[in-house]
């Protein structure tokens, strides 16, 4: 396995040059894959034989929704990355996603809330993963939160590393409880998503906006950490020719 | 400074601040006592509902004491000075928690009695809830630990603290109270305990090793 | 105990808050010498100390002791490490010798009154610290080089909380500790008994 | 097309402002996301260039 890749791109000019190549890219195949996905499912699609039209709304929430964990689960790792090996990209990475990966709990609980009104009758039901999800976006708070109170820059990128490896090694954890809690409180009403065996007509519009969703949070990361790069390196030769030869 | 001598310290310090550990158990009990007044203080809503009010108490108590556990250190510079000892910061972190837990836990076990008149426990489940405080409560403070390392330059960081550990305490607050619910019920509640004592080594090792890492980034 | 007991600053890249303090600094000190930093208020004098005594790490740079790099064998520098920086390290609820029997386990009673007594506190063993002024604090964390035998010492501003008889006691204090064959890192605005090995390091950006 | 015309399509069976509310909110949280993470690169090079000129002249 070749890792050069992976050490170029803790080294922030080489990030920089790589991401000015790949973020338009990143997002507009991103937004196509997302449009395509979201018309098919929204026109096209045939509706669901127990939920009706209402189901469509799952073309945003479960790619938000997978969207939030896997963002939080780069969190972790990279903060691992950050901690063990001190790469310079790594606290860059967990600055720029984290409040991305806020968003997207935010729209799959709004999503979610909306989809259960018709669905159960009720804006908010203890859900597992409703409750999942909505214990994800409080853990993003919670590093942005910590992320904003510390001044000192070096205190800020160790403080946000270890909240994002202490929360990697308890997600599962935190997931497993609050299914077992529900379980325990709830047995055997239906959930929203958990259903046998979709339609190839149902599952291939999601398939695409979620591949989409990845595609344009990738984009739009790239450019928050580009951003945060260039505050942190504003010192470096490559960043003042980068930016005197910039247009803007 | 050895690691014995660090240990008596702690010891001593807790006995000369005597007033820290009355106030969480005071603070405990009013948390306790907020739920008969303020929803009901019947036998049919208190009884299923005490396992979750004790241990939100516990929880919102350990936090409570844990935030401020290395605040003063800070501020007169002995957390430098334990950072530049040459002892294994971890290993502090672990004694100094060891001695904060005994101090905050075994006085809550002595009022478990009296909180068991208060919210209707039979005297079988007491016992279930000796054992999740005694299981359970070593993750409280562990997790805890870390927020207040990462914490303790900030004038203001109690409510910073809440908010970046709460969310990792829900799953000892699910098993312990599962446990007291299942065992209230006539259920085998031994599967809780078990994760939770598994909760409680996951963190044994991890969260020293965090906290002292936050610890070296915070004094500077 | 060490035959080379010198420890050797290169290249050392210090940043705080958005400024650059010092870039590629270097310098050396051995056995028998004291070091005295110098450099305006805010040059980052006690930066400089923080990062020798490993409460800071620096952005570039290497710091050898006794032949080795501190990065990675930063244990022998810390078993023979005594750091007093800007706080004392004194714990208000305890009394003065409780605060020395806890940075000095092995040392007799006996020896704490002593040293107590050196730094001008004989009467105040058992006076809880938070009672005392924040010079006398001060006082009780000097006691310490009193009682130590580590070889070197990293002293941030230890004059300002003593009078000219005080000062006079430390520097003698300091010169047996040379004679020892010990090593002092300090920071001062005092001007030192010209008797003492001097070794002035300049820090500017 | 699974609607026979585009009133069936905006009315959704009963569902419609249910799921138009969704997509409606995530396209303006998503094209947030979009404009500040731009806007945070385009000011930062932005603020880089004055600073840089600015100390070209002093």
């Amino acid at each position: 396995m070749n890792w050069i890749w992976f050490h170029k791109l803790g080294s922030p000019k080489w990030f920089f040059q790589w991401a000015n190549k790949w973020s338009k890219f990143a997002f507009f195949i991103g937004v196509l894959l997302l449009t395509i996905g979201v018309v098919w499912g929204l026109g096209f699609a045939p509706a669901d034989y127990q939920q009706g039209n209402s189901f469509r709304i799952i073309y945003i929430h479960v790619p938000t929704a997978i969207l939030a964990q896997s963002c939080y689960l780069g969190l972790g790792v990279a903060g691992i990355v950050s901690l063990v090996w001190r790469m310079k990209m790594a606290p860059v990475f967990i600055k720029a996603v984290a409040p991305l990966g806020a968003v997207m709990a935010l729209i799959a609980l709004i999503s979610g809330a909306i989809w259960g009104k018709p669905t159960w009758g009720a804006w908010w039901v203890w859900d597992a993963r409703l409750t999942s999800v909505l214990i994800l976006f409080l853990l993003y708070m919670g590093v942005i939160a910590i992320q904003n109170s510390l001044d000192d820059m070096q205190l800020a990128d160790k403080a946000v590393a270890v909240i994002s490896v202490v929360g990697l090694i308890n997600l599962p954890i935190i997931k497993y409880s609050v299914e077992w809690w529900n379980t325990l409180h709830q047995p055997a009403t239906f959930t929203i998503t958990a259903k046998p065996a979709m339609p190839m007509e149902m599952w291939l519009p999601l398939l695409l906006s979620t591949l989409g969703m990845y595609g344009f949070i990738a984009g739009v990361a790239m450019w928050r950490m580009q951003a945060e790069v260039l505050v942190r390196e504003h010192r470096a030769n490559w960043v003042k020719k980068e930016v005197l030869d910039n247009g803007i | 400074m050895t690691y014995s001598s660090f240990f008596y310290s702690e010891i001593l310090a807790v006995f000369r601040r005597k007033q820290d550990v009355v106030n969480a158990l005071v603070f405990f009990l009013l948390v306790i006592t907020l739920f008969p007044l303020g929803v009901s203080p019947s036998k049919e809503f208190l009884q299923p509902a005490a396992g979750g009010i004790i241990w939100c108490a516990v929880a919102l108590a350990v936090l409570m004491s844990v935030e401020g556990m290395f605040k003063e250190d800070f501020n007169d510079g002995s957390l430098e000075q334990l950072v530049v000892s040459g002892l294994y910061l971890p290993i502090l972190v672990l004694l100094k928690l060891l001695v904060q837990w005994v101090s905050v836990i075994i006085p809550l076990l002595v009022l478990t009695p009296i909180l068991s008149q208060m919210l209707f426990i039979n005297w079988e489940i007491l016992w279930v809830l000796v054992l999740t405080l005694l299981i359970g409560s070593p993750a409280l403070f562990l997790i805890g630990t870390i927020g207040a390392a990462l914490t303790v330059s900030l004038r203001r960081g109690a409510v910073l603290m809440l908010l970046i550990i709460l969310p990792f305490y829900l799953p000892v607050i699910i098993f312990s109270t599962g446990a007291i619910a299942a065992a209230q019920v006539g259920q085998p509640y031994n599967g809780q305990l078990a994760i939770l004592a598994a909760i409680s080594l996951i963190t044994l090792t991890l969260s020293p090793i965090m906290a002292a890492v936050s610890i070296k980034a915070s004094v500077n | 105990m060490h035959p080379n007991l010198e420890l050797s600053i290169s290249g050392l890249f210090i940043e705080r808050a958005d400024r650059v303090l010092c870039d590629n600094f270097s310098c050396q000190v051995s056995a028998g010498e004291i070091a005295r930093i110098m450099g305006e208020n805010g040059a980052g004098k006690s930066t400089l100390l923080k990062i020798i005594a490993g409460v800071l790490q620096p952005l570039e740079g290497k710091i050898m002791f006794a032949g080795e790099d501190i990065s990675y064998h930063r244990d022998i520098l810390q078993k023979e490490l005594l750091y007093l920086g800007h706080h004392a390290g004194i714990k208000a609820v305890f009394s003065a010798a409780e605060n020395l029997s806890w940075y000095c386990p092995t040392k007799s009673k006996d020896a704490i009154e002593e040293a107590l007594t050196e730094v001008g506190l004989g009467g105040y063993l058992d006076t809880p610290a938070h009672q005392l002024s924040a010079g006398q604090q001060r006082r009780i964390a000097l006691a310490r080089l009193w009682l130590t035998d580590k070889k070197v010492w990293l002293l941030d501003e230890p004059f300002t909380a003593l009078d000219v008889k005080g000062v006079a006691v430390l520097e003698q204090r300091l010169k047996q500790h040379l004679d020892k064959g010990g090593m002092i890192i300090l920071t001062t605005h005092q001007s030192l008994d010209d008797s003492l090995n001097i070794k002035e390091i300049k820090l500017t950006s | 097309m699974a609607f026979e015309s585009l009133n069936e399509f905006l009315s959704m069976g009963t569902h419609g402002p249910f799921v138009w509310s969704v997509y409606g909110i995530s396209l303006v949280l998503l094209f947030g996301c979009y404009f500040s993470s731009m806007k945070a690169k385009k000011d930062q090079i932005k603020r880089l260039k004055q600073r840089y000129l600015r100390e070209q002249k002093s």
